[in-house]
């Protein structure tokens, strides 16, 4: 499935070194990384499905964190009343997540481009106040999770390394899925609407269909990684679904690269790695300096627009002709 | 045996919240001042994180903390949801975790911990010694006014404990990262509600854009304010920047005050006023008092960190001298102290401060304590 | 009587105060090339556009092969035969030239609720794009990225994607707008190959290739039809020379 | 006055112009005939630094003009009427006319035959009657008037217009030949584009012919209509 | 006081008629605050198609100026001269170093560039200032309230909306009566022909870009005296001014007054009133949890509500496709 170029290889040996994460970091014995590289990775599900409907499908998004939020939901809530079954979490993440893009996206995909971002923010915020006035769930303060979603003990989330490799087999998987979308007799819709909708609808596509079901589709996924989410940090709250969230997505796909398949990886993993160390860096050069570390953040992101095209994965696939697909 | 004892201090560093995380950190740094940089015999090696305002990055970095640097405790913490978010990573590993502030009640109550410690109070505690004076003072009916989050409510909740009187108006507000700071209308409805006197509670700087407009409205005349954690060491200077008075004379109720007659928190406030030349908030205050109790753990057991049980022990004794007198801890190990009265006043170098005019509660123990299976 | 493949009766489009169609009345007899000419803002592309979907009538029906489609959407129409191509050249740029045949031979071939098998495996697609592209000349470049190849080769490749979704009707706006000669030439032999497989509306303003190709013309003038003939009844017309072709082309 | 040299412009990675030359007397009209898509439009947009040019260079009163911003162009004394004619649709007639009105100093033509508002709507009387209406509530005709009077009002030495009759009804077109020949009369150097041979042959002095992107020929009225096979071969006549 | 009841099915509400009209009051404020942040956004928007974020960066600088140069004078009116001055050309050198070079680029990248000032404002002015924020004084006749009849108002607040409509009343005057205005308009419907027709555009940007900007800066000063100035301040009300210009229309300052009219109107009304209307038909208990909840989403629906049925917003700058 890799593109066999130079970045292609390179990604290939990334992939393969996170399949090793967890015995590479208690082999150096700093399981912490395992724990910033599990957010890195369900971001980086978060993201790629964001880069499914942004940047193959040219539908940006700023209220893409409502659906982490409603996966992450969709354990707690059950939790909240004893019920850890996972499939029930998974089950329940899977149809409310399709269902509120279903629904949303009825009048969503009516609109385009500035349109698009702030219908899609108005139906996020609509989710986001929902919640905060849900006070049996906790409301503002959130939900605390007492326990992972329960799986058959061949599948178990308990312990770090297991639910990172669950982490990791739903990036892998939901790479795939994009990957085989994306070539697919659908994805080719999806990409050709990106540029000419008109002249998709005049070749006999529907193309409002089949922008509704990528929508549904990038939904669910996001859904997935909420779900992962919500059991990663044990813990759920609104605060994970505001717009500034859904904005974060956003940036980590484009940093990474939109419309490629590792970008949003690669940009999630930045954006991880650059919260949290970004402040222990200011703060080595000048103890007071520690919140400062915005300023530095944010002209790294002024000047990755003013001067590298493409996102970090532009860079890299400078080393090679074709890339990916567009 | 380690020769230095390292805490992880988790507060907020950035967004507009800032302003209560450095008020914090000054505090942490002076009490590390001191006790001279030492615990016992131990040097002290503290880490201080930024949580964003944001639960999951709290939790990150007490990740960060716990698994990485290794300390041997967690302190700080002045959001609920980012403790809450967080509790679960410092308790797994079994290390301790001390509130400097937050104190929702679950953590009160059914999600209490034995490793668990609090410096600050239950947030219930303090509303319901509001309620209890106003219900003394023959007040009949209130106004009330609160953020539209778990805080605010469980604010609105204590007084509702307490006061006897008849509540005719409560409004709760828009929070979060746009909160809602032009409280216009609500004031407005407040004014033509006829209530004998407002009761509101806003935190940071929700606070003083209130203050402002009760007194543009013309209200202090009319209806009488009295408040909990609104009127505070952070709001007050700014209040007198901009010189309204009429904020001077409101009541507010908390379990300490920069007067309090108590020789650690004569030294503390003291300290922190020549070095800062502002009056430390209560944030500030028990952020000190989280590195006391602290100090007095280790201390206390002669720095054998590795004998949980007996820090524990020594924890729970809270056999220290904090700033805010001798407390003990309930079984949740939440303080029970006293509340006291205050009035805003000037001192004699003319800055707005607090003064204790009464005690409404000695030694209080929050209701969610019967909750707790410890 | 002859076999009319389509019928326009009475349309009317107006967009604000712009009467873009005006009560116009046309009729395609199958296997012709019908070719329409008028004068810039005429309302020729609109009248495509409304016969294609793109635009809906204010009032008026249109017919084709005997059933109203007046009310069907574009892709609707589409995958009922009827094709168009744009007069601003629109294709998905950043495709290649085989994609983009491909993208059209996929529209008319069922749904593309498929989500797993790469389209690039589907033998039979890409052999049928393949031949679409080899129509028009084109086999050569079917890798390059359409934004790449000249404008010529892309108002080819607008032709061959509207064959590829094999209509029984073709609409074509302005097939050789900013062709060359050469190109022009080519794209009439295109045409005339063509005019075998289906019917044909042509709108053109190039005069040697309509009069070398149609069989029927409609002068459009102020969204209406003023006249309807064969080509060298059109070229006698006096109201015709006078509103468009002027005296040169008497 | 204007003068062309080897231009080539490129629309991304199309090429459109080939190499223009072309030489513009002051005073004179010139035209610019071709089929469609043959360049024309191009040539104007190249000359106004729209688009710019890639290759060549373009003199206007000896000085160089090409690579310059498009403002800084206009500035120097050229008025365009585009193809399309795009006036402000959102904009009265009045404010069509004032908005970009000479906003620049070129001292020495501030005097005399100055245009300004008022004579502007003597010069476009059809402009009169309807100045506080919106731009797109004109006919095709007064657009057409709009533009040009638009573009007077930048008092220009040299005026191009880009298909001046376009979609103009038979009356009107008349009346547009009757206006540029009162303009020339002043003395103003005209551009003309248009696809009327034989209303162009009997205003113009000079014609240039362009095919695909290049000139094929050139010459004076007189020299047009002297060569027979001329049109057939390169306008499809 | 007490004057007519509007009667629903059952219950009734009695309506205070001076608590409606200060309530009416208090959402013109707001509206007209809300219209000086939109309209220079609808404005960038509109004419050059830049999405800046940062727009609210302005609203907090300009409060930040003011408030300095109140405590160090004394004085109020000094304070917003030389505010406006300084947000001005702050303005001017965002859109010139950074802003002019994406104007042709895509809409994600405006985002981006612009939360990344978001940033670097924040910071900076955390930097300066502290994280504390700072309370702007008000003289003291502007402290008080004003009487008329029974009905109490505070004097700052009609000074707020007197300069609100003040503002509004010039830039309306602007836009449409002067040759700057035309020359907006006239960008906004046709960048090319504006610029082929002898007008650096570029510099008509910079003027227009800086103008938008000192507009936010001027509401920063309005209302810091109330809210005091703050780190992020902007942020909050960024997104509101975003849902004005849509729910307004892409670049129309009309639009842009009147949307933000709505919206102030509605938001302030329904803060005020929800809960009752609620209690009608719900039980006390949960009005009281919904109303907030319902009240802060309003604003949402109603761009949502005009987003599905008139997708260009309510009035679309004359002339727009
Ligand atoms: N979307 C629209 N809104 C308003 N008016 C329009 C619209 N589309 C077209 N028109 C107007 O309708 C008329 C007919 O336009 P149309 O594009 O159909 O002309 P045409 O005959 O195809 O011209 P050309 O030969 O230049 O392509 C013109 O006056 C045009 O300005
Ligand atoms: N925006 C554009 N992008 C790409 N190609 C273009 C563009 N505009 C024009 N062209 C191409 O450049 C060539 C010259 O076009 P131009 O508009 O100059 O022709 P013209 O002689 O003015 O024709 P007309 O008589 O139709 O106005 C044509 O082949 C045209 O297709
Ligand atoms: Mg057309
Ligand atoms: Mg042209």
């Amino acid at each position: 499935m890799l593109p066999a170029s130079n970045s292609g290889r390179v990604y290939a040996v990334l992939l393969i070194l996170l399949g090793m994460a967890p015995f590479i970091t208690s082999w150096i014995d700093q399981p912490f990384y395992l724990d910033l590289l599990s957010r890195a990775l369900i971001l980086a599900i978060a993201a790629s499905s964001l880069n499914l409907i942004l940047g193959y499908g040219g539908m940006v998004s700023l209220g893409h964190a409502a659906y982490l939020g409603i996966g992450a939901y969709c354990v707690g809530i059950p939790a909240y009343y004893d019920i850890y079954n996972g499939w029930i979490h998974l089950g329940l993440t899977i149809v409310v997540s399709a269902s509120f893009a279903f629904l949303t996206g009825l009048i969503i995909l009516r609109t385009k481009a500035v349109y698009f971002i702030m219908i899609t923010l108005a139906f996020s915020q609509m989710v986001y106040f929902t919640f905060v006035s849900l006070e049996e769930y906790g409301g503002d303060d959130g939900l605390v999770i007492y326990l992972r979603s329960e799986f058959p003990s061949w599948l178990s989330m308990e312990g770090a390394t297991a639910l990172y490799y669950w982490i990791f087999g739903a990036l892998v998987l939901t790479l795939l899925v994009i990957y085989r979308l994306v070539y697919s007799r659908f994805g080719r819709v999806i990409v050709g609407s990106k540029f000419n909708e008109e002249r998709m609808q005049s070749l006999g596509f529907n193309t409002y269909r089949y922008r509704l079901t990528c929508y549904v589709i990038s939904g669910v996924l996001c859904g997935i990684a909420g779900m992962l989410l919500g059991n990663f940090t044990s813990f759920i709250s609104p605060e994970m679904m505001g717009w500034t969230r859904s904005g974060e997505l956003i940036f980590m796909v484009v940093m990474g690269g939109a419309s490629s398949f590792f970008g949003p990886l690669i940009g999630t993993s930045a954006f991880v790695f650059l919260e949290q160390y970004l402040p222990e860096i200011m703060k080595t050069i000048n103890p007071s300096w520690h919140e400062y570390w915005h300023l530095p953040f944010g002209v790294l992101l002024v000047c990755l627009v003013l001067f590298g095209k493409g996102g970090i994965h532009g860079w890299l696939s400078r080393f090679d002709k074709d890339g990916d697909v567009k | 045996q380690a020769d230095s004892v390292k805490i992880g201090f988790v507060t907020t560093l950035t967004t507009p919240a800032a302003v209560i995380g450095e008020d914090m950190k000054d505090a942490v740094n002076l009490a590390i001042e001191h006790i001279g940089g030492k615990m016992g015999n131990l040097d002290v090696d503290l880490i201080m994180e930024d949580d964003g305002f944001k639960p999951d990055i709290g939790k990150q970095k007490t990740d960060k903390l716990v698994k990485q640097d290794d300390v041997d405790f967690v302190a700080g913490y002045i959001w609920s949801h980012v403790l809450l978010a967080s509790m679960k990573s410092v308790l797994d590993s079994g290390k301790f975790l001390v509130s400097a502030n937050a104190g929702p009640s679950k953590i009160a109550g059914k999600l209490c911990h034995q490793n668990f410690f609090s410096t600050s109070w239950q947030n219930d505690q303090t509303p319901m010694a509001m309620g209890e004076h106003l219900s003394k003072q023959g007040v009949k009916s209130l106004y009330v006014m609160a953020p539209n989050y778990a805080a605010g409510k469980d604010m609105v909740a204590g007084v509702e404990k307490t006061f006897t009187g008849e509540i005719v108006g409560k409004d709760f507000t828009k929070w979060g990262a746009d909160a809602q700071l032009d409280f216009s209308a609500e004031l407005a409805k407040a004014k033509s509600s006829g209530a004998e006197g407002i009761f509101v509670f806003y935190p940071g700087k929700a606070g003083g854009a209130f203050i402002k407009q009760y007194q543009q409205s013309g209200l202090q005349d009319v209806l009488p304010l009295y408040t909990v954690f609104t009127v505070d060491a952070i709001a007050l200077p700014k209040l007198q920047g901009g010189n309204l008075a009429g904020v001077m004379g409101s009541k507010n109720t908390q379990f300490w005050s920069p007067d309090l007659d108590v020789a650690a928190n004569k030294k503390f406030v003291g300290d922190f006023l020549a070095k800062h030349d502002r009056y430390p908030s209560f944030y500030a205050a028990q952020a000190y008092d989280s590195i006391m109790l602290i100090n007095s753990a280790v201390e206390a057991t002669g720095g054998n960190l590795e004998d949980k049980d007996a820090v524990r022990a020594a924890m729970k004794a809270a056999n220290y001298d904090s700033i805010r007198g001798k407390y003990t801890y309930g079984n949740n190990h939440m303080p029970i102290q006293n509340f006291y009265l205050r009035e805003v006043v000037e001192d004699d170098a003319g800055r707005w401060t607090t003064k204790i005019v009464d005690t409404v509660y000695t030694n209080h123990q929050d209701p969610y304590a019967a909750d707790c299976a410890l | 009587m002859t076999d009319s493949i389509l019928k326009v009766t009475a349309l009317n489009k107006s967009f604000g105060g712009i009467h873009a169609t005006r009560d116009l009345h046309l009729e395609v007899t199958r296997g012709d090339i019908h070719a329409i000419i008028g004068p810039n803002g005429a309302g020729k592309t609109t009248l495509i556009s409304q016969l294609s979907g793109q635009l809906k009538p204010s009032s008026g029906s249109i017919e084709f092969e005997r059933k109203d489609i007046t009310r069907l959407t574009t892709a609707k129409r589409a995958r009922s035969g009827l094709a168009r191509s744009f007069q601003i050249t629109s294709v998905v740029m950043p495709l290649t030239l085989l994609e983009n045949v491909m993208l059209a031979v996929q529209g008319t071939s069922g749904h593309s609720f498929r989500f797993w098998k790469p389209v690039k495996q589907d033998q039979q697609m890409v052999s049928a794009a393949m031949n679409s592209l080899t129509e028009v000349g084109l086999q050569d470049r079917a890798d390059k990225i359409a934004a790449e190849v000249s404008h010529g080769e892309q108002r080819q490749l607008e032709v061959a994607m509207a064959l590829a979704m094999k209509p029984r009707l073709l609409l074509l706006d302005e097939p050789m707008a900013g062709m060359g000669v050469e190109e022009s030439q080519h794209m009439v032999d295109i045409l005339k190959k063509l005019k075998e497989k289906c019917t044909i509306l042509l709108i053109e303003h190039d005069m040697d290739a309509v009069f070398k190709l149609a069989d029927q013309l409609s002068v459009l003038v102020d969204g209406h039809i003023i006249a309807s003939n064969t080509v060298e009844n059109i070229r006698a017309n006096q109201e015709v020379q006078r509103a468009y072709l002027g005296e040169q082309h008497a | 006055m204007l003068e062309l040299r080897g231009v080539e412009t490129f629309y991304g990675s199309i090429q459109a112009l080939f190499g223009m030359e072309m030489v513009l007397e002051a005073g004179k009209v010139t035209t610019l005939i071709g089929r469609n898509g043959m360049g024309k439009t191009t040539t104007v947009s190249s000359i106004m630094g729209i688009i710019p040019r890639e290759r060549g260079e373009i003199y206007f009163n000896g000085k160089r003009i090409d690579g310059r911003p498009s403002y800084e162009v206009a500035q120097q004394g050229i008025g365009l009427v585009p193809e399309g004619r795009q006036i402000f649709p959102n904009l009265s007639v009045r404010e069509n006319l004032l908005a970009t009105a000479a906003n620049y100093s070129n001292g020495n033509r501030e005097s005399e035959g100055s245009w300004n508002f008022e004579r502007v709507l003597e010069f476009l009387p059809a402009l009169a009657g309807r100045l506080d209406n919106m731009g797109n509530q004109l006919s095709g005709g007064e657009q057409q008037m709009l533009a040009i009077g638009r573009a007077l009002m930048l008092n220009p030495s040299l005026l191009i217009l880009d298909e001046a009759t376009e979609g103009l009804a038979p009356l009107i077109r008349q009346e547009i030949w009757a206006r540029l020949e009162q303009l020339k009369q002043t003395g103003l150097t005209i551009l003309l584009i248009d696809k009327n041979i034989d209303d162009l042959s009997r205003i113009a002095d000079k014609h240039y012919i362009i095919e695909k992107g290049r000139v094929v020929w050139h010459g004076s009225s007189a020299e047009m209509a002297a060569e027979e096979n001329l049109k057939s071969r390169y306008l499809g006549i | 006081m007490q004057g007519a009841f509007f009667n629903f099915s059952r219950k009734t509400i009695p309506v205070d008629w001076n608590l409606l009209i200060t309530q009416l009051m208090n959402g013109l404020q707001l509206g007209l605050l809300l219209f000086l942040l939109a309209s220079g956004l609808t404005l960038i928007f509109g004419i050059m198609d830049f999405i800046n974020l940062s727009h609210g960066s302005f609203y907090m600088i300009g409060a930040y100026f003011c408030g300095t140069v109140v405590s160090v004078t004394g004085s109020l009116i000094a304070g917003i001269v030389v505010a406006l001055i300084c947000t001005f050309a702050i303005g001017a050198i965002v859109e010139l170093v950074i802003a002019r070079r994406l104007y042709r680029s895509d809409h994600l990248d405006h985002v981006l560039v612009t939360f990344g000032l978001i940033l670097i404002f924040d910071t900076l002015v955390h930097m300066i200032w502290g994280a504390a924020g700072m309370a702007i004084p008000l003289p003291e006749i502007l402290n008080g309230q004003l009487h008329i009849g029974t009905l109490v108002l505070p004097t700052y607040r009609l000074v707020i909306i007197c300069s609100g409509l003040l503002v509004a009343a010039i830039l309306f005057v602007l836009v449409t009566r002067t040759r700057l205005g035309m020359l907006i308009r006239a960008g906004a419907s046709n960048r090319t022909m504006v610029e082929a027709l002898g007008v650096n555009i570029n510099k008509l940007f910079l003027i227009v870009f800086a103008i938008g900007a000192t507009m936010s800066g001027f509401a920063g000063m309005l209302i810091a005296p109330i809210t005091e100035a703050s780190i992020g301040m902007g942020n909050e009300i960024i997104i509101i001014a975003f849902v004005v210009v849509i729910v307004g229309g892409i670049g129309s300052v009309k639009g842009a007054f009147f949307a933000a009219l709505i919206i102030g109107l509605m938001d302030t009304i329904g803060r005020s009133y929800l809960d009752d209307l609620l209690k009608l038909s719900l039980s006390a208990e949960v009005a009281e949890t919904a109303a907030p909840a319902l009240s802060a989403m309003l604003v949402y629906i109603l761009m949502a509500a005009v987003l599905a049925f008139r997708p260009q917003g309510l009035f679309p700058p004359a002339g727009s496709k």
